[in-house]
């Protein structure tokens, strides 16, 4: 099944128990030979932030203000994702059990 | 190597360092329980449509064969010949055999070179 | 009134110009029939808005002869005779001054 | 010496882009009605615009990137798009306005009407660009764009008192008539700081092939080249203020503000009007063509340089062709010049958010600038200029009703 990588950026995601957990926001891929495996999906507000690489602009502006909520950054394996309705992807497992990227 | 941030969008490059275009979309192929794997970069106007409105992909193919070159399905890349994905995404390709380049050369032969001084294609 | 003492200065900046021959006859000309063109239009259209228990009649007069002025002034540049031109010119400062004056009472009726 | 000519990319992207129709009938607007103080308001333009306008050329400098091909790779192509309708709809109203400036400057030589001026006009900008190489169009349009030094000999021979000169940079709001004060502050940085001037210099860096060791004479160009745009806009606005202030005579057309330097410079004043505003006009025309044009090419991919055959870049060359002949058909419809500058002028103001917002973060970005990026003196202004135009685009629609 083919699916197009762009129209699944942004796309809201569930965990196994209807959660919301957030939105795909960036691919994590190896380049292996010849193709291009993707290994994990981050989800979360601060996914975007890696993808505008702005760490360097957030970062002080975040000891500035010395929020800790952007850290939530979920680093999803592939295997945990299903993708078989690329509208609503959903977790194989319960969100708490994400670990952080961070 | 982040796929958003680092392919799609990115200004492609082919053999002879010559723009053919961006990245507008990228395949993913999702096996059973295989890990899933890109195998194709996508060029072209339909793709980029669909991002905005997915609505519009209808719309701009049937524009798209109005005039201009007649193509039907948008153009692809194989995965297999991207050499260096860096500021740019070098392709191991020739950028006209790809069809990226068909408006291009369509524009170039149909107005540009029949305004005088347009300058002309050497190659055709 | 702020654009129709605008106008009025317009007229009169381009006649010394000419005169001091630093500008093209079309020029002055064009020049001259836009400003006479402009203050009509401004002209008709402040008589609407003005303050009860101003003299309109004077002002009025003072209008139309500066209109006529300066639209003589135009022809004038054609026909390149300088010494008319001066003494319109000097007329038409004079009716500048009046209209201004004109324009102050207003103001002060106003406030 | 090749760093010297590279001088001439700042003053032609000032002298064509600063110095322009819109600047100087806003200027001219502002000195005939509040005298000096409006000063401000162009020098807080020209200071943010020197910052942008380092940034862009520091940005194509490091990275061979710019600013247009940054924030698609970067935004992605939503985002892109959008800002891509809203700028060439602002650009090709500056563009006609800019015409329309170049057609009313030979109307008043030649006593021919604009409208007939519009399409020859058109075409010679085309030509230029069709046939030009960059380097040609960046010294061509700065040599002849000196003559619009005319402005600030005629500002000082009107004797400026230069105290009140000076007190009148620092902002002050006038007693009577604020509504269109404040639509004049917004014209004249919306003047100022327009967005087709940055694009411009960004690829210009890269037409003129920079790399790394341009920084600090990138910093120079943007310093100079802005400071000279925005020195001049002064002058113009202190010349009104001297000869046509005290005769009440406010410039609601070209043909007035033409007679802006008939007393300075009583032989040459009315010429060296018209000189000035041909090629200052002619310059921004060729500016903002081709960074429409840029701004397609590097937002989609195409192969595009001013140094190229216009059939090796067929999309580009096409696309300034297109803009720069549609942009005439308005002035052969009899549409004046000065309105549609006024508006455009207050649309770049609104639409400003949209230009600026993108520069913080790409130039905080590693990948592109890695130890080049931003300092924090630099982040700081974006930042105060981001919030500038987010008021300008605020107040901006609201003062063009009732104080346009």
């Amino acid at each position: 099944m083919d699916i197009n990588v762009e129209l699944l950026l942004g796309t809201k995601v569930y965990d196994a128990n209807g959660e919301k957990v957030g939105r795909i926001e960036e691919f994590r891929a190896e380049q292996d030979g010849d193709s291009c495996r993707v290994e994990a999906y981050l989800i979360g507000a601060s996914a975007v932030i890696q993808r505008l690489s702005a760490w360097t602009l957030v970062r002080p502006i975040q000891r500035v203000l010395r929020s800790r909520k952007i850290y939530s950054v979920f680093e999803v394996r592939w295997q945990d994702m299903d993708l078989s309705d690329p509208r609503r992807p959903r977790l194989r497992i319960a969100s708490k059990d994400l670990r952080h990227a961070r | 190597m982040h796929l958003i941030r680092d392919v799609l969008d990115k200004q492609l490059i082919d053999r002879e360092d010559c723009k053919m275009g961006r990245a507008s979309g990228l395949i993913m192929q999702l096996g059973e329980n295989t890990q899933p794997r890109v195998t194709h970069i996508v060029i072209g106007g339909p793709a980029l449509w669909m991002r905005i409105r997915p609505g519009l992909r209808k719309l701009s193919t049937k524009l798209a064969h109005l005039w201009g070159p007649k193509r039907k399905e948008p153009v692809t890349i194989p995965w297999s010949r991207v050499k260096t994905v860096g500021k740019d995404v070098n392709l191991d390709v020739e950028a006209k055999e790809t069809g990226a380049l068909d408006w291009e050369l369509w524009i170039a032969r149909h107005i540009i070179e029949r305004i005088p001084g347009g300058g002309s294609k050497e190659e055709e | 009134m702020d654009s129709v003492i605008s106008w009025l200065a317009t007229a009169g900046m381009a006649g010394r110009a000419w005169l001091n021959h630093t500008t093209p006859d079309k020029y002055t000309r064009q020049t001259l029939e836009l400003s006479h063109d402009s203050l009509l239009e401004i002209g008709n259209g402040l008589f609407k808005s003005l303050p009860a228990g101003v003299d309109s009649a004077s002002l009025d007069s003072a209008l139309t002869r500066s209109r006529e002025h300066v639209a003589l002034m135009a022809r004038l540049v054609d026909q390149k005779d300088s010494p008319d031109f001066r003494t319109l010119l000097d007329s038409l400062s004079a009716d500048e001054t009046l209209v201004k004056q004109l324009a102050d009472s207003i103001e002060a009726k106003e406030q | 010496m090749k760093k010297i000519l590279q001088l001439t990319l700042g003053i032609v992207t000032s002298v064509g882009g600063f110095l322009e129709i819109g600047s100087v009938t806003t200027a001219a607007q502002a000195g005939a009605r509040f005298g000096y103080q409006l000063l401000w308001a162009i020098l807080l333009g020209t200071l943010c615009l020197i910052f942008l306008i380092e940034m862009s050329g520091r940005l194509a400098a490091v990275s061979k990137h710019t600013i247009v091909d940054a924030m698609r790779e970067r935004f992605g192509f939503p985002f892109f798009f959008f800002v891509l309708i809203g700028m060439v709809i602002v650009a090709f109203l500056v563009l006609v306005a800019e015409l329309g400036g170049i057609s009313f400057a030979l109307q008043i030589l030649t006593g021919i009407r604009f409208p007939w001026w519009a399409l020859p006009v058109s075409l010679l900008v085309w030509l230029l660009m069709w046939k030009g190489t960059f380097s040609l169009i960046e010294n061509g349009a700065s040599l002849l764009g000196l003559v619009t030094i005319s402005f600030v000999v005629a500002a000082f021979k009107l004797g400026p008192d230069w105290s009140s000169v000076g007190s009148s940079l620092i902002p002050s709001l006038p007693d009577s008539d604020k509504a269109n004060y404040g639509f004049l502050a917004v014209s004249i940085l919306g003047a100022s700081i327009s967005p087709y001037l940055m694009y411009f210099y960004s690829s210009g860096a890269i037409e003129d092939k920079w790399d790394r060791s341009y920084i600090t004479m990138n910093r120079i160009i943007a310093g100079f080249g802005m400071t000279f745009g925005g020195f001049l806009s002064m002058a113009v606005l202190v010349a009104a203020a001297l000869a046509l202030r005290p005769k009440g005579l406010q410039v609601d057309t070209f043909p007035q503000a033409a007679l802006l330097m008939t007393t300075a410079l009583p032989r040459w004043g009315f010429y060296l009007f018209a000189l000035s505003m041909l090629f200052a006009c002619f310059g921004a025309a060729l500016e903002i063509s081709l960074a429409i044009a840029y701004f397609f090419a590097q937002g989609f991919g195409w192969s595009w340089s001013e140094d190229l055959e216009p059939s090796q870049d067929a999309r580009f060359a096409f696309v300034y062709t297109i803009i720069i002949l549609l942009a005439a058909v308005p002035l052969m419809l009899r549409v004046d010049p000065i309105k549609v500058t006024m508006l455009s002028m207050a649309l770049t103001s609104a639409s400003l958010p949209l230009a600026i917002v993108p520069f913080l973060f790409l130039m905080n970005d590693p990948i592109y600038l890695g130890k080049h990026r931003n300092g924090w003196i630099s982040n700081a202004v974006v930042a105060i200029v981001i919030l500038i135009s987010f008021v300008l685009a605020i107040i901006s629609i609201p003062l063009q009703i009732i104080g346009g």
